[in-house]
């Protein structure tokens, strides 16, 4: 009860009613049904969705859809943060790093290319925006956007840790935001235990399960490109099930078989791989995600803890993830596809 | 053969898009995409905000262009400037009109197809003509 | 045939006759050949034809696939992937070559692609869904193949198009107005040339005619002088001529009407 | 031996009044303690959960009422504890009888107070998770509430042997 206050108390109560606002089973089907992205809207229209989409004109695009609905979930974020005392304002502040990482690169590499950052602002994911990510933009050159990194955004200590203004400049992007990414994700672990109780529990273990996913992924995504064993040793995360003989171990293979040995020996994720029929690899990623919603609703099964505020952003970034695929089906004439990604929080 | 243009043989060639923010991110990937060293791009991203004379003025400027053969358009957008895409008639660079994913592909709209199918159907009468 | 006004202005000599026909027969094998080109033309416009419709419709499908790659891509990595992508635009690297194809002496373009310095076998979605976002690659390259393709056959249609209408104009042409004319100038001018044969051979029965009854008369002139001879011969045995006073007299009346003017 | 000094002096020295009367205020400033975290807890989930879920209110005031009894709880046991305060000759005040009254209602306030600080916490705890629950499947509210009463119950126990015990506290007599 580290940190547990009415507020917090109070906080968590609404996160599980939002909760309860996600799309069912039922919901599901119902929008696997629909021919149109009118029909869709109509059926978002009874959920929770309905207030966001109302005012849309009726020729409907998969990305107001989901802009729809990543604004809904950022209106809910922002009344949560809002409202919350450390430490959990902290801990709200810490799951959308994520998203802000991706938005500084983003700016980065339009930086790099001398694009307009007004467009390159618009474009950036809403739950990773920051006060002063604006002032990113008047960075003429890369020395002095990094020193505005360093100064301005909440990833500094990230920045300073792993990379130099040098980097900036030469370093491929892709690895620029996995090595921020292995940093926030190291701070988070190391956030949460510093938190200790349940939250340190639970979050280590979703926390562990993320990092594990990225080792995996970047392993397999890295097999036959220029991405050296080091280099890829290096953006596997310090911790996690994984850690540490699975990391040098993912570290040396050069093929999906090779991974799917190494995560046999490893019970949590034996299930996932045995999933996959010999050679394929194209489900992996629906495979891990189905695990990480059942952890994920799994986290709401304990009281007290901050690990549900965090559960409830990712799934509810799942949830926007299915509307996508299910919408994109439709408007693409895919219905028999409509099945193959969808993941069913419930 | 007066009016005959010639067809410029070149070794490489760029092809340009004028679609979706979607089909666009899609080629691009492949590596279709070139940004020249005014900041120019070889594509333009049709959405909400981008008005017909945009359009227009990218697709003129396209097809005028020395270094592009083909000219990738979505239908909706070719719908957009039919009268244009339906004046233009030089043989390079080729205008193709390709599917969004939003909009089911309409073969009749198409300004080359419907003349294809136009032929088709007339086929049995013009070989007797011919 | 249409008329007389069809026809070349020309002078109807037996040399132009010559002229004529000689332009007959060129016409004639260039309205062979042209035809031919033209069969050829539309052989390969047909198969073109073909070719459209049918890459057209696989087109729709590949490009259906392609798109849906990209989503799943997009369900994967996130939205976001699609501004990274964006962003990272430097130079194309898939590139087209054009060419020339010959067909019947029609120049057809011909688009090939080809990619330019090493595939880009880069770090895109590392941690999340590099596979799809490869997939999506793969599945668009495959897609600009086949527009590809279907742009070269669809400027070929265009070009063949244009070539087989030129073709069939100059056919026509030929056929329907340079050989009519052509035609009915040879025909104009062998009319001409037997109405004058005609006319000779008319003069010449009439002359003929003509010089028979002279020949007759002088015939029966000379008849007439034998026997007036014999007649004299009589006389002169006789000793008297009772014609060659009137004779005389008649000689005399010319001359006196000679003599007035 | 300086037994003056030693604490069991002490315990016996100190008036046992003072003993009564700390375990009346412990009996009910501990019960109410108790009762008022397990509000705190039990409310602030109730008003959150409601805002999703308006139905709960009224329903799960129980849990809050579950709470508020434990108050109750020390509420009585105080009064009973101090209605067995009376008042003895200053001779009588170290007699044996005496000391053994004021420590019995010490004990009792001891006993009522502490097990209802605890009930309170744990009715509180479950009533929040009650009221969490029965936003997220209004089935689960009766199964809830059975698990509620039984934490309340515990509250019981102190209370029970609590007068029990004070039941023992016998002033000496007046004559």
């Amino acid at each position: 009860m580290n940190g547990w206050t009415a507020i917090t108390s109070r906080l968590n109560s609404i996160v599980r009613g939002y909760r309860s606002g996600l799309l069912t089973a039922a919901d599901y089907n119902n929008l696997c049904q629909c021919e149109t992205l009118d029909d869709i809207k109509m059926h978002l229209s009874a959920t929770e969705y309905g207030p966001y989409l109302q005012n849309e004109p009726s020729p409907l695009h998969t990305t107001t859809i989901v802009e729809k609905c990543t604004q809904k979930l950022v209106d809910e974020y922002k009344h949560m943060l809002c409202q919350a005392t450390e430490p959990l304002s902290t801990f709200l502040e810490y799951v959308t790093y994520g998203h802000m990482i991706d938005n500084v690169v983003l700016i980065v590499t339009g930086t790099l290319h001398e694009r307009d950052v007004q467009e390159l602002l618009e474009k950036c994911h809403p739950l990773g925006m920051f006060d002063s990510i604006a002032t990113l933009a008047v960075a003429q050159n890369m020395r002095e956007l990094y020193r505005l990194v360093l100064v301005d955004t909440p990833l500094a200590p990230y920045f300073s840790e792993c990379i130099t203004s040098e980097d900036l400049d030469d370093m491929n992007i892709e690895i620029m935001r996995n090595t921020l990414y292995k940093a926030y994700l190291e701070d988070f672990y190391k956030f949460c235990q510093k938190l200790g109780g349940a939250t340190a529990e639970i979050m280590s273990d979703l926390l562990a399960f993320e990092a594990d996913r990225r080792a995996v992924n970047i392993t397999i995504n890295s097999i036959g490109t220029e991405l050296t064993r080091d280099d890829r040793r290096k953006l596997y995360s310090n911790f996690g099930l994984l850690y540490p003989y699975g990391h040098e171990e993912l570290a040396v293979c050069e093929e999906i078989e090779q991974v799917r040995a190494v995560m046999e020996k490893y019970p949590p994720y034996q299930s996932i791989f045995s999933k996959l029929s010999y050679g394929e690899s194209q489900m992996l990623d629906k495979a891990f995600y189905e695990e990480e919603v059942k952890r994920l609703c799994l986290a709401f099964e304990q009281q007290f803890h901050f690990g549900v505020f965090f559960a409830y952003m990712r799934l509810r970034e799942q949830e926007i993830r299915n509307l996508m695929w299910i919408s994109e089906c439709v408007a693409q004439n895919q219905k028999s596809r409509v099945h193959d990604s969808v993941v069913f929080i419930f | 053969m007066a009016n005959k243009i010639p067809i410029p043989t070149k070794s490489s060639a760029l092809i340009a898009m004028i679609a979706d923010e979607d089909t666009i991110t899609g080629f691009l990937l492949a590596g279709v995409g070139n940004v020249d060293l005014r900041r120019k791009t070889n594509y333009l991203i049709v959405d909400s905000k981008t008005t017909v004379k945009a359009i227009e003025d990218a697709f003129k400027e396209f097809t005028t262009s020395e270094d592009i053969a083909i000219v990738l358009i979505s239908q909706y957008v070719a719908n957009m400037i039919r009268f244009l895409v339906d004046s233009y008639n030089k043989p390079i660079p080729a205008i193709l009109e390709i599917p969004s994913k939003d909009h089911p592909y309409d073969p009749t709209h198409d300004s080359v197809l419907s003349r294809v199918r136009y032929l088709f159907s007339a086929e049995s009468v013009a070989s007797d003509r011919r | 045939m249409s008329g007389q006004s069809q026809r070349l202005n020309v002078v109807p000599t037996v040399t132009t006759l010559g002229v004529v026909k000689a332009r007959l027969v060129g016409a004639t094998r260039g309205h062979a050949l042209l035809k031919k080109k033209s069969d050829a033309l539309t052989v390969q416009f047909r198969q073109i034809l073909k070719k459209i419709v049918s890459t057209k419709e696989s087109m729709g499908e590949i490009m259906k696939e392609s798109s849906f790659s990209l989503t799943q891509a997009k369900y994967v990595a996130g939205d976001n992937i699609k501004h990274v992508v964006l962003e990272n635009v430097r130079n194309a690297s898939v590139k087209v070559r054009s060419k020339q194809d010959n067909v019947a002496g029609v120049k057809l373009p011909r688009f090939e692609h080809f990619t330019d310095g090493e595939p880009k076998a880069d770090l895109t979605g590392l941690a999340r869904g590099g596979q799809q976002v490869q997939a999506c690659r793969a599945a668009h390259i495959k897609a600009i193949e086949v527009l590809v393709e279907l742009a070269s056959l669809q400027t070929s249609f265009l070009t063949l198009d244009e070539a087989i209408k030129t073709t069939n104009r100059r056919v026509n042409a030929l056929e329907n107005v340079v050989k009519p004319r052509l035609e009915n100038t040879i025909s104009y001018i062998k009319g001409e040339l037997d109405e004058l044969e005609r006319e000779d051979f008319f003069r010449l029965k009439k002359i003929q005619g003509y010089k028979k009854r002279e020949i007759e008369r002088q015939m029966v002139a000379g008849k007439a002088f034998a026997e007036e001879q014999a007649v004299e011969k009589v006389a002169l045995m006789k000793g008297i001529s009772f014609n060659s006073a009137h004779n005389i007299l008649a000689v005399g009346a010319e001359k006196d009407e000679d003599i007035i003017f | 031996m300086s037994s003056s000094s030693s604490w069991s002096q002490a315990l016996v020295k100190v008036s046992p009044y003072t003993f009564a009367a700390i375990g009346i205020a412990i009996s009910i400033g501990v019960s109410v303690l108790g009762a008022a975290w397990g509000i705190y807890i039990t409310g602030s989930s109730l008003i959150g959960a409601a805002i999703k879920a308006p139905r709960i209110t009224s329903k799960n005031l129980i849990s809050v009422i579950f709470c508020e009894a434990v108050a109750i709880y020390g509420v009585i046991v105080a009064i009973i504890l101090q209605t067995k305060l009376e008042s003895v000759p200053a001779s009588m005040i170290y007699a044996a009888e005496s000391l053994r009254a004021g420590y019995a209602i010490f004990a009792s306030g001891i006993i009522v107070g502490f097990a209802n600080l605890v009930c309170g916490v744990c009715v509180g705890i479950i009533g929040s998770s009650c009221a969490l629950s029965d936003a997220q499947n209004s089935s689960l509210f009766v199964k809830i509430l059975v698990i509620e009463i039984f934490g309340s119950a515990l509250g019981l126990f102190g209370v029970i042997v609590g007068i029990i015990m004070s039941a023992q506290a016998s002033w000496p007599a007046k004559a």
